[in-house]
């Protein structure tokens, strides 16, 4: 019963708050621009109103075209199931849990790769066709990022790994997961969800053909994403695990909201880069998490 | 005894010489009957005490590589009428050079050579090699089939100058067998070269070179 | 029943089917399916057993006695080789039918039969010579298996560069086995051979010798070609099997013989090395086949990783976390053999739908064959190494062992720590691949009108892609169901690995997968049911206000994969011809994109060229003309005399 | 007694045919007399026969180790030449069958001189036998052929027996009465001057290594095999080469006992490798198969030599190769010969997919290939691999990592040829053009059997052999 309640609960955190994120960063923008912006529960009423529209399918669309996000919606879930929530911890924990949480990520991304493709247009081709390369240095980045928790705690399940701070290569590694976090959300400089130039998106690419409840779905399942990886930023860096469960609830909520409004800053103070230079910063983010781990490694060795 | 059986196997070096250096094809086969009748007659400056083998062989091999070969040569020479010149691949001035200093080389070799006492005294083991090297230089050098039988022949004698070391202990089976040797050998030798005159309508052995890689 | 009776109706009936496999195909069919599930159950009894089996009879072949064992590792490959064994030969009758191929369907049949009896033999046999008798002659079978076609040039090439390579490999075994041999005494092969430290720098011979068959890397040029141009069921068997062989190899030798220090080391790296480079490799590709292929090359890779880690616990101590690594590795081998067997037959129900290997021609498929696009997206998700299917079990083992070993900071983490992040770029990369190959050949339009014709695959053909796919999702879901297998088998390669009881969650994985299952279907369905209510309205794909699209105007895979090869460039050295439009009234304008086999290519062609060259200068000398030839000998006679004069003493 | 029937049936048998009047009869000499001459042979290597250390012929343990196998060999030739006799039915074939089998006679006598003049003068005889059969076909690459063989081996011919003069010249030194028996010349043992020893080593491993074809004196074998019909080929291959290497082996056991074994084995050992080397250099490049076949003799030859040189256990694993590689290589000879027919060429610039034309004889031929380079499960594997586990045992790692990249070659060489031909097109012009080549039982048999003979003994050699060769290796390296 207890762990029912415990569940639903969780459920309603991810569910639930994960749309409040884009309103935010987009009411950051606004402020920082001195625009008034859309409300911060815009996203909500997106979701809604798509939900209730109608479906429009390419001709050449198989299944899979609805199949997919809602395949890479459960896998973001699984994901984000598997992650702590700081005093409530996670709801089952198991050793080597992380390497569920990236891998579930990576199916989510192939199952949208594979909906956007169904269309056979040449945007969407684009767009998987960056998402996909893009996450294969997002992917090292971030496996880099999870060793260096891994050998700072000695452990190999999320539990554990993100209860303590990250310790001295903390600031490396809050770098280098903030940069994860930017490209794995197809947020600027990587990409730009409220271009309007096809040729320059990624993700917003991706889903140019879909419409209607799966729409809703990859949207919700993307800012569920973007949840997912600020609760992890904040709790790789902060030492969660010693302190108190109210004062960790509020750290939590407060790494995530500061996550939140970085990104929103970044978006208002960046430019989108040229897709040349994405990978370069990619690799640097990879690199900040080596020196993470090296640096775990040295403090654990003294 | 000696100096006689030393001067038949120089006359014999000289006639390498001169094979070396003749340039006519008729020549060349007089020069082998004649080394071939030399050594024909050298068991019996050799042997002291003639038995009828001895008179066999020497008869055998006086007739077979004085007489009966070079007939069948130039029976085979007639047959596929040839021009008697012979052109060289090594020259006649640098085969001779070759020759002579072969001569010298195998001199000073044998010497290094444990030798028994009884042929301690005799050219035999120098005038073997230079014979033998005298038969390659023609058939390295040479360019027409019957003078590369010619150097094979030499080549032969040499051999057979090496055998006479042997002739007192060895059983003359061994003779025998060179005899064979060569009477087949030249023999089967004469019957191709006619066969191959007549398939090429050539003794030009630079003909002969369909078959190669 | 126990093994041994088993064993011998397996060998009776393939032995009866390389017979009627060239007249009776019903009864061949029958008998290889009899004999395989034979030999299916003798491995089972043996891995679910807890003793293995082993027979030494009297009858001598080449002066030696027969000696069979069959241990828990090569049950382990023996069930492998069986399940690919039967489901090829039934997927041949719908692939490869006499009526297609009168002349070389019977061949193959009767090949096929020994090829799997020799596989079989190559894993049983515990004697020298024996098992090199067996390993060539699988490779022979599997020679003329890959040029079923010899018609055609490419697939005789192919076939000569297989065997060529293989026989570098069968020669280097030579040498393993005399040295073996001539240092034993006996031709014997077993546990036994461990204590000999002597016996150590052996393992470098068999690391190579094996290491060709198995695609290990720098090693796996003949493998691309040959298994593009095999049949696909060929493909199948030796992608998913005969791959394995080596594999098997080298895991015998390095558990049988001492391995040097540095074993370890140099088989993760050849890993890591093979699973990035093999997966770039593949990516790049447009030959769908070669595609495969070259995965191959990457999942050896992740096999090794997994040896080399548990070659490493070894050294370091009997480190538990081998134990992990090792068990990921052997438990990939079964699962690359199942997936990638359901790829290739896959792609050979597309080939023969379509008749054509470039992907560039092929596009929307799934409406033809929606079976066979259904089933490649599933191969497609386990080879990606994605939950909830098979791939990501055995991954996750590994990686498992290799966090073990960072976490535990032994030395090996040095090795493991790269290894890690190198397999995790591997996997985004396989899921880059495959996104591709799926979505150009079943996704969008078709192409060209070759792939419109395409026809669904009979059933003979779909019913062994179903049960490979079933295979791969029970593995996925009930992962601890594997485990006490592949313990055994770990035990029998290292006994103080033999405890049972997994160190790995397996159950939870296992109930985390059923629950995603579930949740993926549910969610699916519900999705699908809310569009319809809402309603679907079909539409042409929006394209930026441009009014008739064409299918050539679809992305293609060479631009899919163009961001990824431009960072793998100094490898894949891509080939390209480029015409662009010019001036007023342009010429037609291409861009053709060609991927070498770089190794191949770069590297042995000129060295190869270089001996050729040798080669000819030499067979100039015989040119034919007799005096030069006498010089030969005159030659000989002064070579041999210096070494008499100066050879003298040593 | 038998010994002696061993050589003088054939030479009847050769008078008799040459003497016989009817061309369509006169083949049938050939299986007649070389079955007897099989059970004879066959007899003595289950009853050996004493033989007196001091006769000059002798069925001895070396004669025992190999001989069987030439007869064998010949035996299933002679099969095979009945039917290719008829074939070739145009042209009269006395002289071909007589001096066939004055080959065989001569053969056997080689195999069992235990005299240094008596060897030669066989080998000799063999030589000279030996010519007719390579122009049989009359054609002017047959005679350039021959030309070169003759002119070739009679000078390796010429060296040898100075060479055997020297030997026995090194025997009067140590009061020798001039006995050129072998075992009266290993009695003298280091008696035996030196350095005319060491002179007369080199002459004959030169003389006899030409004619074993050993490089760089096998000059004349590409065009002698590529030039004569298919089973004079496997008997050259087969036979021929095997009297010299059995001579070789005689002197080598002479010099070993005159203390200068391990100078002589590292003479073989480089004389084999060079061969192997060069031959492997020919078959990555040459383009016909006949040819390719000659020197694949070559390597082989090289492989007995290494062997050889590696004594002892090496020494049992040549003679071992003997059999097998003379029995695969008649195989090979045999169906090459009927592709060679039924084609019209040899070259595989225009020979192609023969597995359509003459699907038998291909098989047979791929068959033989595998085989030949060492493929299980046929003999020359087991033989090879024997020899390789010795040369490992005996410490030979350069050397046997030499002869296995030359093998390797070999095998990259012949493999391209062997496929070259049977698959593929075949060129319309072979379907339609000329009579048909028929594969007759005759022309299809003898090879097959061969080639199971070959397997049978790499599967299951007979104890009774192994026990001869070790005999054999006995009788050469005598245990001090």
């Amino acid at each position: 019963m207890n762990t029912v309640l415990e569940l639903i609960f969780r459920l309603a955190w991810w569910l639930i708050l994960a749309p409040l994120l884009p309103g935010i960063i987009n009411k950051v923008k606004a402020w920082v621009a001195g625009r008034r912006g859309p409300p911060v529960l815009q996203l909500y009423y997106d979701l809604a109103r798509l939900w209730r529209k109608s479906v429009v399918m390419s001709t050449l669309a198989s299944p899979g075209f609805v199949i997919g996000p809602a395949v890479a919606w459960v896998a973001l879930l699984g994901a984000v199931i598997l992650v702590p929530l700081g005093p409530a911890g996670a709801a089952l924990s198991f050793r080597g849990d992380v390497l569920l949480m990236l891998y579930l990520l990576a199916l989510a991304r192939f199952c949208t790769a594979w909906a956007a493709m169904e269309t056979g247009s040449a945007f969407e081709g684009m767009g998987a066709a960056r998402e996909v390369s893009y996450a294969v240095l997002a992917e090292a980045a971030m496996v880099a990022a999870m060793l260096s928790l891994c050998v700072q705690t000695g452990s190999v399940s999320l539990a554990t790994m993100l209860a303590p701070s990250a310790g001295a290569g903390a600031v490396l590694l809050a770098a280098g997961l903030f940069t994860v976090l930017l490209a794995e959300n197809c947020r600027v400089p990587f990409d730009d969800p409220n271009t309007h130039l096809e040729l320059t998106m990624i993700h917003e690419a991706m889903i140019l053909d879909h419409s209607g409840p799966p729409l809703a779905v990859i949207l919700h399942g993307a800012s569920m994403k973007l949840l997912l990886f600020s609760v992890l930023l904040t709790e790789a860096v902060l030492p969660m695990g010693d302190l108190s469960p109210f004062a960790a609830t509020g750290v939590l909520l407060g790494g995530v909201l500061t996550a939140t409004v970085g990104v929103g800053l970044v978006e208002s103070l960046l430019a989108r880069f040229a897709f040349q230079r994405v990978p370069l910063l990619l690799t640097t983010a990879v690199l900040l998490c080596l020196f993470a781990l090296l640096v775990a490694w040295k403090g654990g060795a003294a | 005894m000696n100096t006689h059986l030393n001067l038949l196997i120089g006359l014999a070096m000289g006639l390498n010489l001169i094979a070396l250096g003749s340039s006519r094809l008729p020549s060349l086969i007089l020069v082998v009957s004649a080394q071939g009748m030399l050594l024909g007659v050298m068991p019996l400056l050799l042997e002291h005490d003639w038995s009828w083998m001895l008179l066999a062989v020497v008869v055998a091999t006086v007739g077979g590589k004085g007489l009966v070969i070079p007939a069948l040569l130039r029976r085979a020479m007639r047959a596929a009428n040839i021009e008697r010149e012979l052109e060289p691949l090594i020259g006649f001035v640098p085969s001779l050079l070759l020759g002579a200093g072969g001569m010298i080389a195998a001199v000073a070799f044998s010497q290094s050579l444990p030798l028994l006492p009884e042929h301690a005294g005799l050219l035999l083991v120098p005038g073997a090699m230079a014979s033998i090297l005298t038969g390659f230089i023609l058939l390295i050098g040479r360019v027409k089939a019957i003078s590369q039988v010619c150097g094979y022949l030499i080549l032969e004698n040499g051999i057979y100058l090496f055998g006479l070391l042997l002739i007192r202990s060895t059983p003359l089976m061994v003779e025998a067998g060179v005899l064979l040797d060569v009477t087949v050998g030249v023999f089967v030798i004469g019957i191709i070269v006619d066969r191959i005159q007549r398939a090429f309508d050539s003794l030009d052995t630079r003909k002969l070179t369909v078959l190669h890689e | 029943m126990s093994p041994g009776v088993l064993l011998l109706v397996a060998a009776g009936c393939l032995v009866a089917g390389i017979v009627s496999g060239l007249r009776w195909p019903r009864t061949w069919l029958t008998l290889t399916v009899i004999g395989t599930a034979a030999a299916l159950g003798a491995s089972l009894w043996v891995l679910l057993g807890s003793t293995d089996w082993e027979w030494l009879s009297d009858i001598t072949v080449g002066g030696e006695r027969l000696h069979l064992r069959l241990d828990a590792l090569s049950a382990l490959f023996l069930a492998l080789l069986c399940v690919v064994g039967a489901s090829g030969a039934l997927y041949a009758r719908g692939y490869w039918s006499d009526r297609q191929f009168p002349v070389s369907a019977p061949r193959g049949r009767a090949w096929w039969s020994s090829l799997v009896l020799c596989m079989g033999l190559v894993l049983t046999l515990s004697n020298g010579l024996h098992f090199l008798i067996a390993w060539e002659l699988f490779t022979v079978s599997a020679y003329f298996l890959i040029t079923l076609e010899n018609k055609r040039p490419a697939v005789r090439a192919a076939g000569w560069l297989y065997l060529a390579a293989s026989h570098v490999g069968t020669l280097v075994l030579f040498a393993l086995f005399a040295t073996l041999a001539s240092h034993n005494g006996n031709w014997d092969l077993g546990p036994a051979m461990r204590e000999q430290a002597g016996l150590a720098p052996l393992f470098w011979l068999a690391l190579f010798g094996f290491g060709v068959k198995a695609g290990v890397f720098p090693l796996h040029v003949w493998l691309p070609s040959a298994h593009a141009n095999a049949p696909s069921h060929v493909s199948a068997m030796l992608s998913g099997v005969a791959l394995k062989m080596g594999v098997y190899g080298i895991m015998r030798f390095n558990g049988w013989l001492p391995v040097p220090p540095a074993a370890g080391w140099v088989v993760i790296g050849l890993g890591s090395l093979g699973a990035l480079l093999g997966i770039a490799f593949a990516f790049a590709q447009n030959d769908f086949k070669r595609l495969l292929a070259y995965c191959s090359v990457e999942n050896v890779g992740v096999i090794l990783i997994g040896l080399g880690g548990a070659l490493l616990a070894v050294t370091q101590g009997d480190a538990p976390w081998g134990r992990l690594a090792l068990a990921g590795a052997l438990l990939h081998v079964w699962n690359h053999g199942a997936f990638k067997s359901l790829l290739f037959f896959s792609a050979g129900s597309v080939l023969h739908a379509t008749g054509t290997r470039e992907m560039s021609r092929l596009g929307g498929l799934w409406r033809a064959m929606p079976w066979t696009a259904g089933l490649f997206a599933l191969g497609a998700l386990a080879v990606s190494g994605l939950p909830p299917l098979n791939g990501f079990v055995s991954e996750w083992l590994v990686y498992l062992g290799l966090l073990g070993a960072i976490t535990s900071k032994a030395p090996a983490a040095w090795a493991a720590i790269p290894a890690v992040i190198l397999l995790a770029l591997a996997g985004a990369l396989a899921l880059a691949s495959f996104a591709k190959a799926g979505a150009m050949i079943f996704l969008g339009a078709p192409r060209t009108q070759t792939a419109m014709r395409a026809h669904e695959c009979g059933r003979w053909m779909l019913g062994p892609m179903i049960a490979l796919a079933v295979v791969c999702a029970v593995i996925g879901l009930v992962p601890a169901l594997v485990w006490p297998v592949v313990t055994r088998a770990a035990g029998s390669w290292h006994p103080a690995w033999a405890l049972a009881e997994s160190p790995a969650p397996l159950v939870t994985l296992g109930l985390v997968h059923v629950a995603l299952a579930l949740a993926v279907v549910g969610v699916a369905a519900g999705l699908w049911w809310k569009a319809q209510t809402n309603g679907v309205q079909r539409g042409l794909t929006w394209d930026c206000g441009y009014a008739t699209p064409t299918a050539r105007m679809q992305y293609t895979g060479g631009s899919f994969a163009g961001i990824g090869v431009g960072w793998f460039s100094w490898i894949l050295q891509p080939e390209r011809s480029l015409r662009r439009l010019r001036g007023v009234l342009p010429a037609s304008a291409f861009r053709q994109e060609r991927m070498p086999e770089t190794v191949l290519e770069r590297v042995i062609a000129p060295m190869g060229e270089g001996v050729l060259r040798v080669s000819s200068a030499v067979r100039r000398l015989q040119h034919g003309r007799l005096q030069a030839y006498v010089l030969y000998v005159v030659a000989g006679i002064a070579a041999l005399g210096c070494l008499v004069l100066f050879g003298g003493k040593p | 007694m038998i010994s002696l029937l061993l050589i003088f049936v054939p030479l009847a048998g050769a008078a008799l045919a040459a003497a016989w009047s009817d061309n369509r009869t006169r083949p049938w000499f050939l299986p007649s007399v070389s079955l007897v001459h099989v059970v004879l042979c066959f007899r003595l290597l289950v009853v050996p026969p004493e033989v007196a250390p001091d006769a000059w012929l002798g069925f001895d343990k070396l004669a025992r180790a190999v001989l069987p196998a030439v007869s064998l060999l010949f035996f299933v030739c002679a099969c095979y030449g009945v039917s290719y006799l008829a074939v070739r039915a145009e042209r009269s074939n006395r002289v071909f069958v007589a001096a066939l089998l004055a080959v065989l006679g001569l053969l056997s006598a080689g195999h069992q001189a235990r005299h240094l003049g008596l060897l030669w003068i066989a080998t000799e005889a063999v030589t000279l036998a030996a010519v007719p059969l390579l122009h049989f076909n009359g054609t002017p690459r047959a005679f350039e052929a021959t030309w070169k063989y003759l002119l070739v081996g009679g000078t390796g011919i010429a060296l040898s027996l100075l060479g055997s003069f020297c030997l026995g010249y090194a025997s009067l030194h140590s009061g020798g009465s001039g006995d050129l028996t072998f075992a009266s010349l290993m009695a003298q043992g280091a008696g035996l001057s030196r350095p005319w020893v060491l002179i007369a080593w080199v002459l004959l491993l030169v003389g006899y290594g030409t004619k074993m074809g050993l490089a760089p004196m096998h000059t004349w074998k590409p065009d002698a095999y590529g030039e004569a019909p298919g089973i004079v080929g496997a008997i050259l291959a087969g036979g021929v080469t095997t009297v010299a290497f059995t001579a070789i082996l005689r002197v080598r056991a002479v010099v070993g006992a005159a203390g200068e074994g391990a100078l002589a084995d590292r003479t073989l050992l480089a004389i084999g490798l060079f061969s192997m080397v060069v031959a492997a250099l020919f078959l990555l490049g040459t383009r016909d198969f006949k040819r390719m076949l000659a020197y694949s003799s070559v390597e082989h030859m090289g492989i007995l030599t290494i062997g050889a040189a590696f004594g002892g256990i090496g020494l049992k694993a040549a003679l071992f190769h003997v059999w097998s590689n003379s029995l695969t290589k008649g195989a090979l000879f045999m169906s090459a010969g009927n592709i060679r027919r039924a084609a019209g060429s040899a070259s595989m610039d225009e020979v192609r997919g023969m597995a359509m034309i003459t699907p038998r004889s291909a098989a047979i031929f791929v068959a033989g290939m595998f085989a030949v380079t060492a493929c299980p499960p046929f003999g020359p594997f087991f033989s090879e691999l024997a020899l390789v586990k010795a040369g490992f045992g005996s410490g030979h790692v350069f050397a046997i990592a030499m002869l296995l990249g030359c093998l390797l070659f070999a095998f990259f060489g012949i493999t391209r040829v062997v496929f070259g031909i049977v698959d593929g097109r075949p060129r319309p012009a072979m379907r339609t053009g000329g009579k048909r080549f028929v594969e007759t039982a005759g022309v299809i048999l003898p090879p097959l059997a061969l080639l199971c003979f070959s397997l049978w003994l790499g599967l299951f050699t007979p104890p009774l052999l192994r026990e001869a060769w070790e005999a054999a290796v006995q009788q050469l390296h005598p245990a001090p």
